[in-house]
């Protein structure tokens, strides 16, 4: 069998965050790869939203993208923005929102907006879309990204989508929602302090050195004297995701 | 009722420069492509263009340099990569852009439908996202409140009302009552929310047809001044239960626009260089083109 | 031919209050039988709108009320409330709202919850319904009722849903559109003063005579000094009204 | 998805005195009769009932004295008269009664379904329906504000979210995704607004039939917590698509309840006389009768 890749670890370590019959914002990606793991194995009764209006599709063919008709394919509601984000999200029913990030920082504040070059000149990316209504209003967030330096830095370089701003609660700022759970990279698993809503380092995949990470996080962060091992995905799991779910490596690759 | 059907020149001559127009695409599904060439055939300038996502349609009009103001939450071409024509006018800053998020959008586009000056919004609160809107040329549209019932903190922003509201749709009757197949976005309160609302339809069909299933009827004619037959008029992005877009231009359009220096010679081929619609299908591949990515009738892509 | 009836007279004086093109928000009885002459006559590309969700509706039975599915058929959109009151009557592109009253008084307040009896002992009846948001909101209003002196009261028992209150001016007291600008009954026709907001006499139906409705209205009105006759519907009206419209006479009769 | 339909009793069951239900019917169309019965049935007490535009249902919980609240925007039962047991309630001020608008319960819903605390509106202004509120029970769910962009006056109203919504729909499957034909009222934003949902099916379905026509879930599954299957489950009230109202068993209904002392002998014989729905629907004409009323493929009543 083919040696487990991070990206398996990364939709593994995913789909055991969500509990059955949990309303699920997502985007594209490896968020969606974990959440259809998650579907497939320990929560069936799992509710997949996309906000372009789409709920529990079906796909047979792998998108490309939220705007891509393949993900539109036997879906049990097809309605909008409106529906998904105002009617779900801000209605307080969608348990957990699943994002990337350009930047994400020791609060888990993320920053999908843009980058300053070395220059001072800024280059803009995707900006925020649905990412600051979700990191705003759902109620837990989860991160998937990979772990780069300047990709965790101590302070993004613009705030898109508020974690703990400042290090304040939630409820102090006005948010809805518990914020940032979790960051999920190629390399460890990171948490929240509920005290200093700072983030911590929880696990490491099998391989990963501690140093490996420390080097590799733009700021600095809390370890444990022991760091645990991010569970290996189980054999079942791999065989979802490498026969049914990307068979075509188009995200896990 | 009248019959609105218009060809998308006449419907385009109507649009002053300066106006605001929503447009009703996403990434790359059902933009308004057909309108937005002919708005740059007509060479309109000053456009605010308000929209959810931003697609290609927005990316366009930018690149063409018709635009001075952006409202959006958003976006990008997805896997085909950023919208360059938008990122590099908001970092020259030729181009005004209010950002905002999508939900705050299409918030702003659901309080102009129904009529009330403003909304309240939970999102945007504790982040550089509100910083920019509250200290740069939005400062106007947003205001901080907190609920007399409930004493929770809100965003309050003003409602959008869109001068013309741009819609593609699968299909209209000659009235202009429109159904949309597959996911809507902000396309009912974008429209509702305009003064003015011109739909591009691939297919026209008796109203018959509409009466079959009104409850899928997403704009009423009423509310609809010009109708637009155009088959394909979203081309290369990807119209549910008609065609998909097509990856190939889609890849030759970013190949151009990533480089300044390239947008012009895209324009010059697909755009100004052609006479209509028609004539840029034909040079994008024509019907054998448009045969290759038609939808299956029961995936629907 | 048979003599024409005062509720024809009205349905076609209430469909002359329309122009081709406009928006109505409409009623069950007598304004949607005006509805439907104009639409057959001078006005056919009226909208009609319903407030339960029914858009430009073709049925060929006669329905009993805005929840009979005899009035949904045909219909060009199914949407409810929110699209029809807030989409349309609250975004301002209603042109003419049609309103039947319990009372209306002599700045137009129109009353539809409650009448006070003789014992003190008050006696509630449908409510507003969309009966405010129409004359709140909607560009023009016109109700059609009976003429009796206790449904033209000085001032209403109850005021549900607002002409002018006091004698006021729409802008001044907040509300949006025009307010009332006819009462149709079955002896005449009254207008509003622009600058006083109070019903005057504009026509009287042919056979009426001018104390008659003097006598029948519970406030002064403002008169001309030569009363001009209400048109009588034309004999293709009444041909349409008879044959097409509604032959049964379930709202003529 | 986990199987959700339930039996009536047990639905009912889950729903303690004092809730607050939203109930999905106007006038004599699509009425929650089946909740209803089994609501009076098992005689709860001390409900508050929120609906637009009131019908049957609200009616006979009222009649039952199952009710001390209203929050509603008036209503009848169309040509077969007033609403008798709501309206002599409110003249005995036996309930305690919220009088609004339709707009106006319709943007309350909507607020909540939004999980906005408060929405503005431009009804109610220089009414006595206003003064009412403020003047009444009503005082702490309605206040004046000026828009801070316009100037305009409004009346902020407080998000309504009941405990319970309960909607009668055509076509559900056993995960609870519903599809409505003809036009939705406010059940959309009703059932979205409220904690909970419990629908009322006269149909289930495969999720495969939900799958053909996503664009008519008004109410998708992850929000619905019991599916009820019950033909006939609106009688004798209309359910477009499947059968018209009953004009003899309405009129036998007003009949009743016009007078005080008759109530109970209607809800003697049709309710608590009765084991369940299908009883009431025997005792009511049974399959003869419901044949008599069953919808015409093309007319739909």
């Amino acid at each position: 069998m083919e040696a487990v890749r991070a990206t398996e670890i990364m939709v593994a370590a995913g789909a055991r965050e969500l509990r059955d019959g949990q309303t699920v914002v997502v985007g594209l990606g490896l968020p969606q790869v974990a959440c259809v793991l998650a579907r497939r194995t320990h929560a069936p009764a799992l509710s997949l939203l996309l906000e372009i209006g789409v709920t529990n599709m079906n796909p047979v063919d792998t998108p490309i993208g939220l705007a891509d008709s393949r993900i539109f394919y036997r879906a049990t509601c097809w309605s909008g923005f409106l529906d998904i984000l105002g009617m779900n999200l801000h209605r307080g029913v969608v348990d957990v929102g699943f994002l990337g990030a350009l930047e994400i920082d020791r609060f888990g504040n993320i920053n999908t907006t843009l980058l300053k070059e070395d220059s001072g000149k800024l280059r803009y990316f995707n900006g925020s879309a649905g990412g600051n209504d979700v990191a705003s209003l759902a109620g837990r967030v989860i991160v998937i990204m990979r772990h780069e330096k300047r990709k965790l830095p101590t302070a993004v370089a613009h705030l898109t989508s508020p974690g703990f701003p400042g290090g304040r609660s939630r409820k102090d700022l006005g948010l809805r929602g518990e914020g940032p759970q979790r960051i999920i990279t190629d390399k460890a698993v990171l948490g929240f302090d509920r005290g200093t809503h700072q983030a911590t380092l929880l696990s490491l995949h099998p391989g990963v050195e501690l140093q490996d990470v420390i080097e590799n996080t733009g700021f600095r962060m809390e370890t444990p004297k022991t760091v645990p091992a991010t569970p290996l995905p189980t054999p079942e799991e791999l065989r979802l995701l490498r026969e049914e779910i990307d068979p075509k490596n188009v995200y896990l690759g | 009722m009248p019959d609105k059907v218009k060809t998308v020149v006449d419907a385009v001559r109507g649009i002053p420069d300066g106006s605001h127009i929503a447009l009703g695409g996403f990434a790359v599904a059902r933009n308004v492509i057909a309108v937005a060439h002919e708005l740059i055939r007509q060479q309109k300038k000053n456009l605010t263009l308000s929209q959810c996502v931003v697609g290609m349609d927005t990316d366009l009009l930018v690149g063409a340099g018709c635009v001075s103001r952006l409202i959006i939450g958003g976006g990008s071409l997805d896997r085909f990569g950023p919208v360059h024509c938008i990122n590099r006018a908001r970092e020259d800053g030729t181009v005004e852009s209010h950002d905002y998020t999508s939900l705050s959008i299409c918030f702003r586009y659901l309080a102009g439908a129904l009529g009330i000056s403003f909304i309240p919004i939970k999102s945007l609160i504790a982040s550089e996202v509100l910083d920019r809107l509250e200290h740069g040329p939005a400062a106007a549209d947003v205001r901080r409140m907190k609920c007399p019932f409930t004493d929770e903190d809100y965003i309050l922003m003003k409602a959008l009302n869109p001068d013309v509201s741009l819609v593609h749709v699968q299909v209209a009757d000659r009235e202009g009552n429109c159904q949309i197949e597959g996911p809507r976005w902000e396309n009912e309160e974008q429209a509702k929310s305009a003064r003015r609302i011109i739909v591009v339809t691939e297919e026209l069909v008796p109203t018959e047809y509409i009466q079959r299933s009104p409850e899928r009827t997403v704009i009423p004619a009423h509310r609809v001044e010009a109708v637009i037959h155009q088959p394909f008029g979203a081309y290369p992005t990807a119209v549910f239960g008609c065609y998909d877009f097509d990856d190939a231009h889609l890849k030759l359009y970013v190949e151009h626009v990533k480089r300044p220096d390239r947008v012009k010679q895209y324009l010059d081929t697909f755009v100004l260089g052609t006479k209509n619609h028609w004539d840029y299908l034909e040079k994008a591949g024509g019907l054998k083109r448009m045969e290759e990515i038609k939808a299956e009738r029961v995936l629907g892509y």
